[in-house]
């Protein structure tokens, strides 16, 4: 194992693992810590994957924007009934038995895989590294990605207007 | 191997002690800038002109009881500091200090640590990191004023951040390179510094800089009359002094950024002039240290001009004028490059 | 009407709060830099929007009045001092007067003038530890440096004058225990003569500062209707709009024969009481002048036997201290000690005013509005 | 130490402390209808009386003519008007003294108690009046007897709210209609008022103190 193998397997149990905690923790600011690791993990994979653009991004956007405002509504709301709430209710053997088939179709390709999925060579764009991350991802981005990009930014679009017209709407009938 | 470790090694320990030193005096020019602004001494006690008083007070606080609030998260509370120190040390390992290089003992030695291609993302996305220490030490205290504190620091972060980045972007679409290094030849190349083509990103960045850093008059997160001293209010001995420290750091370091980005980092001013390049016989360094001067400078003078914003006022301030203005930068300049290309 | 009452009275009951987030009730004081002194205000809170406010004063209860009936009459004057400890000297005055008013003492004019002088000195030491620590609650903390130099001339003339910087007394029943030392005209006229230069920097700094206008402009709005149902006096009342001062409606000592204007706000807000004691000190500096100018030679000490023994009776006096009406409620049963002393001090009526004002408010506006009430815990709590 | 005040504290000593004192008697008992500074006592000795003359006014005779029987006495002294009045008639009036036409006394300046303690009724309440219109005060005035309740003006006076609260604080006089009445420097729970002239300068709640500061006591 070189020591790029380490690292991937290192980050990606910490990953999983502090996946496992934000579900299984009591207190919500716990739960967004450990999320806040699994974001970190992740950026860590994009950086052995070449992505150094994708993982600042990450980071910036996930850990410092998102996150930032999780934790400033979890203070705000009062969070003390949900933490005597029980935490999982009655969906949770649905929830298991499509986790389970997942880890199995995980199983399946890793050992039909074999060698092959232990850790291939950087392949793609990424491989280019003449030219510059944040260039490559701008010309995948907007040249050969551009009709699936425009339709996520229009769906975040249609789910912020949704946001505020809940919002308003809330707002109105307390007066 | 030397090359790989060993010499990176003695750098990161060099510029970790330096930037300790010079925390620690960021607070003796703080006390003494603002005394003489405001018709006082300053410290005068400790040493010729009060000079070993930032030694005093770390030794002080070093030997000072560690105290944990009852209720509070324990583990949080005690690493809340931490979190927010290690980013705003590590941040200086992509600052070039000068392009100039060194060879010692055979080796190329730079004035910097390492030049990352995604420089400056690098040190938005671990300055973005800090935050968490405020919010999670204001929170974990398990007391009223230090939430509230840490309430009022995530809604200002996410705030100003985004207009921050945009006065970042307006700088990047000239530079081409999100390389620090690379910025600071652009300018070179250009002839200009940054701050006179994009004297709006200029303002912006030094607004948002000063509201990243909660200094006055954004420094509403610790406000000492209304919140007590916000998050750190139950913060004792050592703890408080790695909040002091990590806050000077980062008025550091958004002062080198500032350099870097829009002063011409290593630059002397206006280097295209012929008749100035007498002033290329002073080092980089020195220059870039002079403008981090100023603007540190900059940072006390306003603490000690204006009063403090309102949290509403802050915000208005924020999404209302400050992202609008930094957006229709980002595009003017766009426009501008498209069609005037140089 | 209605509604004053409303504000004041209204118990607080559950509020609504946005997004059904918790309300926070938070304690400020008694410890709390922005209180100015061991005063407790219970804040209930939606995020930052205050819903309601109590007050909770008392810490510093030494009985001040029950002390004014267990010695003789002359023997109070050391204790007033402690009251409003930062214009002790106008403590002194009311008193003083009220006595002198029961007993029928007229004091001579150069008492007088010299207590006038005294006391609008007080005023302008007073303003000035207000305009200090005020903008040091909204961030401003220069300003307090700067007040704090100009009041440091004014303490050493008292230091000179009384012996004493803060606890200064030297007013007797029927005069003045001390006569002027050499070189005191000049001393004040020397201050009076460089003090426009210092308000004209210290309103250089805040009063077009952009930052400073949206703290003040629009906080905490007392009208005028409200100011006078809820009992404010001083440069609270005159700051809502109210033309009130006792120096003018009922003129003690030589203010009868001295000028000055008394400045009144527009709108009752923070701003407006700023601009009233800013322009307040101009006056006061005015009067000083004046003052010193038609100061008469004579006697300090009117005729008052040596026993104070004051007619049966009863007395209610008021002077203008800087913080409002300042009554003395004296009442005599003949003997040598006060039968009773009331004080109606001027910032435990002011402060009545604070839960109206600070609701709907941010936080910060809380230390604004205290700020801007200008309270004295040592004169609330007696 | 405690030894010492303990023998200073009231209990062990008569009821009324100013028997010590002739000359601080105050005015015989059953003295309500008249000044308590125009006693006899007083006269006699050394020092006279404040000249206390009648006074009327149309704002006093108005409130005659409307409410028959509510004013017991008016007067002048040391160029202050003071009206007595009865206690039941005391809202009504105090009503009318803010609205009507004659001198409209918009403003409460202060409220206050003075004790007597060997009169029947053993408090004096003052409420000093200020009017913008006229630019005069008026004191009123009533005798109210220990435990006896009497109405609050915070109705009509918003400024009477604290000013009540601390004349029940002090005296121990209860208001009724009073919003929020309960005591305001001394902490909840004391016993006793200290400025009613039976309170020892010395004396305090003792079972307080060791209750709520872990302390014997509190000099």
């Amino acid at each position: 194992m070189t020591f790029d193998q380490i690292l991937f397997y290192c980050l990606a149990a910490i990953a999983i693992i502090s996946a496992l905690m934000v579900i299984t923790r009591r207190n919500p600011v716990h739960s967004a810590m450990f999320l806040i690791t699994t974001l970190f993990s992740v950026a860590g994979i994009y950086l052995q994957l070449h992505a150094e653009f994708l993982a600042a991004v990450q980071v910036i956007v996930y850990v410092g924007g998102i996150m930032v405002l999780f934790l400033f509504v979890i203070m705000l709301v009062n969070l003390e009934v949900v933490s005597t709430e029980r935490r999982f209710n009655k969906q949770w053997i649905i929830a298991l038995i499509a986790s389970a088939v997942l880890l199995v179709e995980f199983g399946y390709v890793i050992v039909r895989g074999g060698k092959s999925s232990l850790l291939p060579p950087v392949t793609g764009p990424a491989q280019d590294l003449t030219r510059k991350n944040s260039e490559q991802i701008g010309l995948m981005l907007y040249q050969n990605y551009m009709l699936p990009f425009e339709i996520a930014s229009l769906l975040l679009l249609v789910a912020i207007i949704g946001a505020v017209i809940l919002a308003k709407r809330r707002l109105a009938s307390d007066k | 191997m030397v090359e790989y470790f060993l010499i990176p090694a003695v750098q990161i320990l060099i510029i970790f002690l330096v930037l300790l030193l010079f925390v620690a005096y960021a607070t003796y020019l703080e006390r003494k800038v603002v005394a003489f602004m405001q018709v006082r001494l300053g410290p005068m006690r400790v040493g010729p002109y009060g000079l070993l008083q930032p030694i005093a007070d770390a030794v002080k606080l070093m030997f000072k009881e560690d105290i944990v609030p009852a209720g509070a998260d324990k583990w949080i509370f005690m690493f809340a500091p931490v979190i927010t120190m290690i980013p705003a040390f590590t941040v200086f390992s992509v600052i070039p200090f000068s392009d100039s290089h060194t060879t010692v003992f055979g080796y190329p030695v730079h004035l910097y640590i390492t030049d990352v291609n995604v420089g400056i993302l690098f040190v938005l996305a671990l300055s973005s990191i800090g935050v968490f220490g405020i919010i999670l030490g204001g929170w974990s205290s398990n007391s009223k004023y230090p939430l509230l504190g840490s309430l009022r620091s995530a809604a200002q972060m996410v705030s100003y951040e985004v207009a921050m980045g945009f006065a970042i972007v307006s700088v990047l679409i000239y530079s081409r390179s999100l390389s620090m290094i690379d910025i600071v030849n652009a300018q070179k190349d250009m002839g200009w510094w940054f701050a006179v083509i994009q004297p709006i990103g200029f303002f912006i960045y030094l607004i948002c800089g000063v509201a990243e850093t909660n200094r006055a008059p954004f420094d509403l997160p610790e406000a000492e009359s209304e919140l007590v001293a916000g998050f750190h209010t139950e913060y004792s001995g050592f703890r408080f002094a790695i909040y002091f420290m990590a806050e000077y750091a980062n008025m550091i370091l958004i002062s080198s950024i500032a350099a870097t980005l829009f002063w011409g980092g290593w630059l002397s001013p206006f280097p295209n002039v012929k008749a100035l390049s007498f002033l290329q016989v002073v080092p980089g360094v020195v220059w870039f240290f002079l403008k981090v001067f100023f603007f540190m400078y900059l940072y006390i003078w306003l603490r000690a001009t204006l009063p403090r914003f309102r949290y509403d006022q802050l915000m208005r301030v924020g999404w209302k004028y400050l992202i609008p203005i930094s957006i229709g930068n980002v595009i003017l300049t766009a426009v501008l490059r498209l069609y005037f290309r140089t | 009407m209605a509604d004053v009452e409303e504000k004041v009275i209204t118990a607080l009951h559950d509020h609504d709060t946005f997004l059904d987030s918790s309300e926070l009730i938070i304690n400020m004081g008694p410890q709390h830099p922005a209180t100015h002194g061991v005063y407790r205000v219970r804040l209930h809170l939606d995020g930052e929007k205050v819903l309601g406010a109590e007050s909770y004063i008392g810490y510093l209860h030494r009985g001040v009045e029950k002390l004014g009936e267990h010695g003789d009459y002359r023997h109070y004057g050391p204790i007033l001092d402690r009251m409003d400890y930062v214009a002790s000297v106008s403590n002194n005055l009311g008193y003083c007067e009220a006595v002198e008013k029961l007993l029928g003492v007229q004091i001579p004019p150069r008492a007088q003038y010299l207590r006038v002088i005294l006391t609008e000195l007080q005023r302008i030491a007073s303003h000035l530890v207000w305009l200090g620590t005020h903008a040091m609650d909204i961030g401003a903390m220069t300003i307090f440096l700067y007040c704090f130099r100009e009041r440091e001339k004014i303490l050493n003339i008292f230091e000179k004058y009384f012996g004493a910087r803060l606890t200064t007394n030297s007013f007797r029943i029927g005069g003045l225990q001390f006569d002027t030392y050499d070189g005191f005209e000049a001393e004040c006229l020397d201050f009076c003569n460089d003090f426009p230069r210092r308000i004209a920097e210290y309103e250089q700094i805040l009063s077009d500062n952009r930052i400073w206008i949206g703290r003040t402009r629009g906080i905490g709005i007392l009208k005028a209707e409200d100011a006078i149902a809820l009992g404010v006096t001083g440069p609270v009342l005159r700051g809502s709009g109210v033309k009130f001062d006792i120096r003018k409606a009922f003129p003690y000592e030589c203010y009868a024969d001295l000028d000055f204007d008394i400045p009144i706000g527009e709108m009752g807000d923070t701003y407006d009481r700023y601009l009233v004691r800013n322009e307040e000190m101009r006056q006061s500096r005015r009067i000083v002048m004046q003052a010193i100018e038609k100061l008469p030679d004579g006697p300090i000490m009117g005729k008052v036997t040596k026993v104070i023994r004051p007619p049966a009776g009863e007395v209610y006096h008021a002077i203008e201290a800087p913080k409002g009406e300042l009554g003395f409620f004296v009442v005599s049963d003949g003997t040598t000690t006060p039968y009773r002393t009331r004080i109606r001090p001027p910032s435990f009526v002011n402060l009545q005013a604070l839960p109206p004002m600070v609701r709907g408010q941010l936080v910060a506006d809380v230390v604004a509005i205290i700020g801007t009430i200008d309270i004295v815990l040592g004169e609330i709590d007696r | 130490m405690p030894d010492e005040i303990k023998k200073d504290q009231p209990e062990s000593k008569p009821p009324a402390p100013d028997s010590a004192k002739p000359a601080a008697t105050p005015p015989p008992a059953g003295h309500a209808p008249g000044h308590p500074s125009v006693s006899e006592k007083k006269l006699a000795t050394k020092a006279a009386a404040a000249a206390s003359t009648p006074w009327t006014s149309p704002l006093v005779e108005e409130i005659k003519k409307r409410f028959q029987g509510s004013v017991i006495e008016s007067h002048t002294m040391v160029g202050q008007n003071v009206i007595i009045l009865e206690t039941p008639s005391l809202i009504e009036v105090c009503k009318f003294v803010r609205e009507n036409e004659i001198m409209p006394c918009d403003y409460l300046v202060d409220v206050t108690a003075v004790d007597y303690p060997s009169r029947e009724k053993r408090f004096d309440v003052v409420y000093v009046l200020h009017s913008f219109k006229m630019n005069e005060r008026v004191r009123l005035k009533i005798y109210v007897a220990d435990n006896e309740t009497i109405p609050s003006v915070t109705a009509i006076w918003p400024t009477a709210n604290w000013l009540e609260r601390e004349v029940f604080d002090m005296f121990g006089i209860k208001f009724s209609g009073h919003p929020d009445l309960k005591r305001i420097l001394l902490p909840e729970g004391w016993k006793g008022h200290p400025l009613r002239k039976d309170y020892h300068l010395q004396q305090m709640d003792d079972e307080w103190v060791k209750a709520n500061l872990n302390i014997e006591t509190g000099q």
